[in-house]
């Protein structure tokens, strides 16, 4: 199944791209979608552990599936307000 | 329903947004750009909002609501490009006595701080810019009890009370 | 200095009075006349204030400034007559860090309720008015300890702790 | 000596006056005065213990001495804010 992704902050930096469409197993968490980019990006390793995700406005965490079309928001530590 | 938006906030007019002939109560709080952060001089910061910011924000508005015996809460948070001295958020709460709107309000920016997909890059007078550290983005759902608001990876060290 | 004045308070131009470019947090308080107390249907409220009162407001910004880390504190209190949703105290305090101008607004409102010779008198729906109920006056120098915030009186009632 | 005597909200109701001027024996205290006041005007009896006083914007407690020229404000309970 087909996945986007999209990078934001330190993220975005860290993968050296604003985001990228990946090809999953049927069945892959977030969790597997993760160690995915940390082993194509090794520049977010800093960020294993402090990142979060969201699909559309919905919290998600490592053992969350996926399904085909979602949009995972990669989220380092945030600092609004 | 908040706003997000790159004009200037003005900050009169979302303050009118949670008035209420009922109310006896409005405490509001602006966070503004500062002209230094540890230690550094800074010329302006940029801010960053991943898409679903603005339903994120209504949904504290209506967290709020429901913690609190308050009549209106409203959140502005603006993006792009500030200068010192401009407010990167707004928050305004109406209630009828005066206790329930500042418990609000500070709880609001307080919950605001980790759990909206927010960023801010300073801009130094050396020439230099950084992203300033922030706290784990936490679910507006989540038990608070489980929230840490101390710098993320920190955490990892914390033992005993 | 502090304001008091027939005027309307214009709480933008107020708020305005405590921004400083070393300020990240400003937080604003506003009491407005409310529709109703007590079960009652208000109209307008009339505000009667003693000749000291300019100078005690502005010492209470003074004391507010020592107690807390903040920037600057401005109070405007309105006296005359005022109808429903209109202001009739302002306070803004801007600081470096959010926390302490919360704390400094909310003690400031707090403080000025026991310690300020102001006076209001309801204008019911069914052409009635009376005084509010308020709390005997105290010294702005007095121990705080020392403050009942309970009305009049019923600190005769009170034993243990 | 004498001394100026203003009164406020329900204390002007009570005293049936907005303020007058009162001869003392020289060494009076603010306590002398109040009972004077509470002998003169029986309306303000229900004042006794929640009134406070200032002198310009000095607080003044019963024991206090008065000054020739003083002017005495009486406040009741305040409710400002």
């Amino acid at each position: 199944m087909k996945v986007r992704v999209q990078y934001f902050a330190r993220a975005r930096e860290g993968a050296g791209t604003e985001g990228e469409e990946l090809e999953l197993a049927a069945g892959a968490t977030l969790g597997n979608l993760w160690q995915k980019l940390l082993s194509a990006h090794p520049a977010l390793k800093p960020l294993d552990g402090a990142v979060s995700f969201l699909v559309d406005t919905r919290y998600v965490r490592e053992p969350d599936l996926l399904r085909e079309g979602d949009t995972v928001f990669v989220l380092p530590p945030v600092s609004g307000g | 329903m908040a706003i997000l938006t790159r004009d200037v906030l003005d900050e009169a007019a979302l303050r009118a947004k949670v008035e209420a002939p009922n109310c006896g109560a409005i405490t509001s709080f602006s966070g503004v750009v500062r002209n230094h952060n540890e230690g550094r001089k800074v010329l302006r910061i940029e801010y960053e909002a991943a898409p679903p910011t603005l339903a994120l924000l209504t949904e504290l508005e209506k967290k709020t609501k429901e913690k609190f015996p308050v009549h209106q809460v409203f959140i502005a948070h603006r993006v792009g490009t500030l200068q010192v001295g401009e407010a990167s958020v707004v928050i305004a709460v109406s209630s009828e006595h005066r206790g329930e709107s500042f418990q609000a309000c500070r709880w609001a920016i307080d919950t605001l701080k980790h759990t909206i997909p927010i960023w801010k890059k300073e801009y130094f007078e050396d020439g230099e810019s950084d992203w300033v550290e922030g706290c784990k983005m936490h679910s507006l759902n989540e038990n608070e009890e489980e929230h840490s608001h101390e710098p993320s990876g920190k955490s990892l060290h914390r033992h005993g009370r």
